[in-house]
């Protein structure tokens, strides 16, 4: 089992939910981030006072997937959050030992999905 | 507002008193004390007016995302500053041209800037002073221009927005607006148009809907042709502009009276009220109907309604006409975003439904609820100045957007206007997620 | 307000005159401008009153929870609207009856609908129009309601509360005024309510004790026994909201003098802003003394306490009487907030600390400052009104409790009203932690 | 505002019509109407100043950080009411001493609290009463505390900015008001400050910088020498505050007639609007040329600016002048806020640019534009204010931080000082990221 | 060393802590997320345009546990976030290489209590 | 590969991240967090009732980095985010099996960067 963790721009997150979902990965978790990277910042300009700002809206995806469903991720991932501009994103994978679902306490590769 | 005939009769009236004061020095309390009445009322009519565009701001601010918030603020900040001045410079004297009629009286120029005429302030009209004058129907010019902000917001360029305000309200409000209450063609026909549903809704309608056929709909709204919810990001801020519209629409209607004037401004206060508050009722209840949920800023906009259906008439209607106006007002609002959506007109904050559909209903309404008024009169006005404002809308925005553009690029509008156009958001620090 | 006898001793004074208008035809400025004055003061009063109900707004969504921010916003946004409706249709017959008493002077009833009485405005009291009265005590009228909103908030049932509203504001409000302002028993015993501390802020506390009740607590509210912080999510509305409650209030104290009498009215506004500064004070010092940090929410209770508290006697004590309503009523309000959390009553906004204790103090302080008037009958209207209103809102609330149940579910609770029973949050695109 | 000899010259003029009326029964309703408007338009007047500190709390608070908002709401509360409870004790009569001067005309005063003149309301002076007196001068003390208030946002201790306030309202402002308004030195040498250019906003500026020069910057606010951008988290709360400021300066310009003489105050409304509007235009391209981008918040500061600039000679100049001085204090404020970050003088709402700078340059412009008064004069006002008001708020700060500290500890300044004075955010359950 | 991370309900924050002290587990770091997943969205309206959302707001857990105590962890968050409706959410247990405590530079398994 | 997580103060934030930029670490994604551990929490006033609050504002730094940059990372968050205070916070370094650079698909250690 792996978890998947992408961040990606915050407007490409419905197309990479669509791209998904047209892989049958439906369970994702979403959060709220700011990244850093080689993407150009923005200057920040209040009363007078400037700064340059390199810490940019992103979304963070993680998605837990059996095995055979890595490649399927990522290329779904890509799909909806590629524009070929600087800042598309980065996918992390990450082994994971066991996953649980709470709800009935199933453990490993049924409680996934 | 302000006939040009009243202005007439009132002189002559005043004249004889005049005359008196002159041959005898004492003063005549009882005048003074009327006439600083009459003028405290308008005056404080106009700082009611001015608080509206505080609402203005907040309502389309919090109907608008949290990303576009600040460039909405700066623009309805800017815009009663723009309106005033340009009005000062030259609509006053296009408005009210009084004799100075250049073309028929389709168009009149009383000259440049502001000139208080000599003599006693009370000779002025016998009810207000000429600044009194100006500031009150400065505070109006500016609103319709407003109109058009929230009807345009999260996608126009702040620089063409500020262009078409200043075009807009120092040449094109003031002509229409001269027609009906300068003098014109307009009132010489006997159309009534009690506080602007027409002269300042309408126009500032029709102004909205150039606008957005212009622009196209916001990136996002339109998804395999079905309109998508681009919610507001604050219906505090919304309901506070309500709220403030609302009390700043008892000086717009009820100093239209231009006197304190107990027996008409009163009812003109309840009149309003009633409207306000039936259209409220039937908006939240067709609301209920047709989307199955009470929407607060559906019902926002219902109360809003209300209060352009009623501006009309509100001193030659009936209460129970009143009441029937704002219920009409209130449905006819609901149907009309509910419409525009369908049509790909894509108006962030509902101005077309709530300023053009019920200005017009209104000024009809005078027709059917006033046996004073004509209903064919009423269409004739209301055709009039719809094309004329129009047309020179379209006009005023297709050079625009010939000459420099007026729409944002894509990523500015992916991004915000606020980061782009003024390089600062509007809650710095605040987490949202800002794909929405 | 309104005493009916005033009403009649103005009219006799007022015939005389009219009579000698009737002979000779040179109009009396004099005359025309002090109506004009007085009535204009009223008419600003009312809109005053009104921007109070925007203030209500603000403070009690303020101190509520952010997803049930779009509830009570739409929850007050039309009780305006509603109050003032069902008071045009009967609300306005009931309280100000004149001649019409049916039982007693206990219950009376002038005629369904609104009738301005034919003849020249100014007879209808010399002082204001009838549209102008009406203005003003429909404003009034939905107060009472409003009261009620923010003590039931984020459990009651938004049809609930609209049905409550109507029916109170149609009845019960303005039966229990009817005894007082309307000329009824209250009025003959001479008990002095000036401007609504028992008429209107008791009037609506009680109901609001009768609602919390039969609602019960907030989930989350009180864990093994001990009352737990569900804090309000915006102390900038809050804020903003108690402003413009103080705002409003020199309106509703203020022009319950109902002229523009300058010696009476001033002194009322120096009253009602001396009472709420040593009230904001004093609600200050007892926050810190008894909570160890001055608590910003708490103290702007205090405000709200001290205007409440000087609302029965603005216009018959001295400054410095003021000040010590005002100061007694902060310390009141601030232990009578923590005493209602160890009582179980789960009060969001502090309605009952604010509107019913102090309201009923502000009317017994009236008997203890004032020389004119007795504490006694001052207990004795406190007790009849405060029976009264409590009793028939308990009946209304467990009415619509067995009919259709008064409060949402528990998982609605849990969601926010805002998601479940309008389908939209107050801001979306927010992040907050919705576990609070 | 009000002039010592104008009261003495009314006072006469009225003597004779009163002898009068002892002799004949029949009221005369032109004077007590007169009287009554009069009176109205001044408490009106002072209710639109009272709504001004809401204007103020909503853009301080507004243009701080989202972590110190509950105590600058708390601050701005209890500013007005500390301001009206002190002056009333005594401020009012050390102002208006009357003849109870007790060194030179440059300190008098006419004993402890308030006491209404016995006789009619009309006698005191003619135009409104004692009690619309002090109501209105109450509500003018507490601004010049205020604009303190924002600039020290952000790093003073809570108790001893309510210290400072209490002293200074109750000593300083009127001690200094009273050489102009209530008679003293300066009015004797024709200083001519209309509504408080000087008293009033350079009065609050000079204490502002007495505060600032001892506090020091916030953290954060430089590195290395450089200005940093600590953000303001509330653009809208910002904007709703400036047009709540605008609204009551229509009430601070105007009622500052001290009547409701329609002849100049409605040109007071006039000038104040035009400056205004014409400052929001040459800010907004001030802040374009120097700084790139049209900045929201420094185009608000421009909106105040040309209001501070214009209410020294809002009834003596043109409308021209009126928007020159307007545009010259949008220019200034600009150009201030940026040379006073470079000076490491962190002001975090732009106050000293706004009430300081255009203070003293509006109270200059008077000597400029206006033919009746000298340049001289002007400068002798501005300079004999400013060391005073500069040198007493200086002691007092300088005395409170040797007693008390007035800087709150470094980890309270990181973690706001919500958490630490108060114990409660204002946003809870908002996300934002608290290192910004 | 694990670090275990959860999904859960907004709601059931309190009882989880509660049951994650009740086993001597006093360490956790928590971040607001969306999830979709099996659970049933609401239907979004505004203006009478209206949206499936499916995106519903949950809290992320992280706990970094030495091994022996992962069981405990997932018991404790199973007992304070299980209602036996869907969305009840899951738990994933990750490896985790190495922890150190800033404040020490302690590493290993005493930098995790 | 490893997934460097770490836990800070807020106020540390720019600190770190001038200490990783000396370290020639410039990628870096950040998520706002609540934390809960040994540092003392405050009390929470409202109305008249109090509640200790234990979950306390942190930041959550999450930075990929291939192996021999472990360290560097971890001395640089250390040196950034240390004030010798409990509450300074934790950092947790993971095995990461994969690393795909939206823009490019690149994969692997060159994606990292
Ligand atoms: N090594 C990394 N560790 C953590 N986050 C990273 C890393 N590299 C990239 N990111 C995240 O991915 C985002 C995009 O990276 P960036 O370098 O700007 O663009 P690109 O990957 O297209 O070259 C960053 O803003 C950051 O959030
Ligand atoms: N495979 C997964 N990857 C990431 N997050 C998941 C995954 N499965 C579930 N979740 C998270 O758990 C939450 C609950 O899952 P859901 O399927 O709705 O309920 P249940 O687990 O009870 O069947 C989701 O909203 C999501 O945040
Ligand atoms: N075992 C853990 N699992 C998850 N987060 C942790 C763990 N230990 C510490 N943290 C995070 O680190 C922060 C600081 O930890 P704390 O114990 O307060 O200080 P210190 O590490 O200096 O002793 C916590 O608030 C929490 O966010």
């Amino acid at each position: 089992m792996k978890l998947v963790i992408a961040y990606i721009q915050p407007e490409r997150l419905n197309p990479v939910k669509q791209a998904l979902f047209a892989r049958e990965i439906y369970k994702i978790s979403v959060t709220n981030a700011l990244g850093c990277g080689r993407q150009q910042g923005y200057v920040k300009a209040y009363r007078g006072a400037i700064q340059e700002v390199n810490l940019l809206k992103k979304v963070r995806l993680a998605i837990a997937v059996n095995d055979e469903f890595v490649e399927q991720t990522i290329e779904g991932i890509i799909e909806g959050a590629r524009t070929n501009h600087i800042g598309d994103g980065k996918i992390f994978v990450l082994p994971m030992d066991e996953c649980i679902r709470i709800r009935t306490g199933e453990r490993g590769n049924e409680a996934i999905g | 507002m302000k006939f040009f005939f009243t202005f007439f009769v009132m002189f002559c009236f005043l004249a004889a008193p005049a005359a008196e004061i002159a041959a005898t020095p004492a003063p005549d309390f009882g005048r003074e004390a009327l006439f600083s009445v009459n003028n405290l009322w308008v005056m404080i009519g106009a700082m009611l007016v001015f608080i509206m565009h505080l609402g203005f701001a907040c309502v389309e601010s919090g109907l608008a995302r949290a990303k576009n918030c600040t460039n909405i603020l700066f623009k309805n900040t800017m815009t009663p500053a723009i309106g005033f001045l340009s009005y000062a410079i030259c609509g006053f004297a296009i408005m009210y041209p009084n004799s100075h009629w250049l073309i028929g009286h389709l168009f009149g120029f009383a000259g440049w800037g502001l000139h208080n005429p000599p003599g006693p302030a009370i000779a002025y009209n016998g009810m207000y002073t000429y600044w009194t004058d100006f500031f009150f129907q400065g505070m109006f010019a500016a609103t319709a221009a407003t109109i058009v902000s929230g009807a345009v917001a999260e996608r126009i360029k702040l620089s063409s927005y500020l262009c078409f305000t200043a075009i807009y309200v120092t040449v094109v409000y003031p002509l229409v607006g001269s027609w009906g209450w300068g003098g014109g063609w307009l009132n010489t026909l006997h159309f009534h148009d009690f506080a602007g549903s027409t002269f300042v809704h309408s126009v500032g309608g029709f102004a909205a809907l150039a606008g957005i056929l212009l622009l196209g709909p916001r990136i996002g709204k339109y998804v395999d042709g079905k309109a998508m919810p681009l919610m507001g990001h604050n219906m505090s801020q919304a309901t506070i502009g309500v709220f403030l519209l609302w009390f700043g629409w008892f000086g717009f209607n009820g100093a239209s009276a231009l006197s304190a004037n107990p027996a008409i401004v009163s009812l003109v206060l309840v009149n309003t009220m009633l409207a306000a508050s039936a259209a409220l009722v039937s908006a939240m209840c067709a609301g209920k109907l047709l989307l199955g949920k009470p929407d607060l800023s559906m019902t926002l906009n219902g109360c809003l309604a209300g209060l352009v259906g009623i501006t009309a008439g509100a001193d030659c209607v009936s209460v129970l006409s009143a009441i029937i106006i704002g219920l009409v007002s209130g449905v006819l609002v609901t149907c009309g975003v509910l419409l525009f959506d369908k049509l790909f007109i894509d108006d962030p904050v509902g101005a077309l439904s709530v300023h053009l559909l019920c200005g017009v209903w209104g000024t009809l309404a005078v027709g059917i609820f006033s046996p004073e008024y004509k209903l064919l009169t009423q269409l004739i006005g209301v055709a009039a100045v719809g094309s004329v404002s129009f047309g020179a809308a379209y006009g005023i925005f297709f050079a625009l957007k010939k000459l420099f553009g007026i729409r944002v690029s894509e990523t500015t509008e992916l991004k915000g206007l606020d980061l782009v156009e003024h390089g600062a958001e509007a809650y710095p620090g605040f987490q949202f997620f800002s794909n929405m």
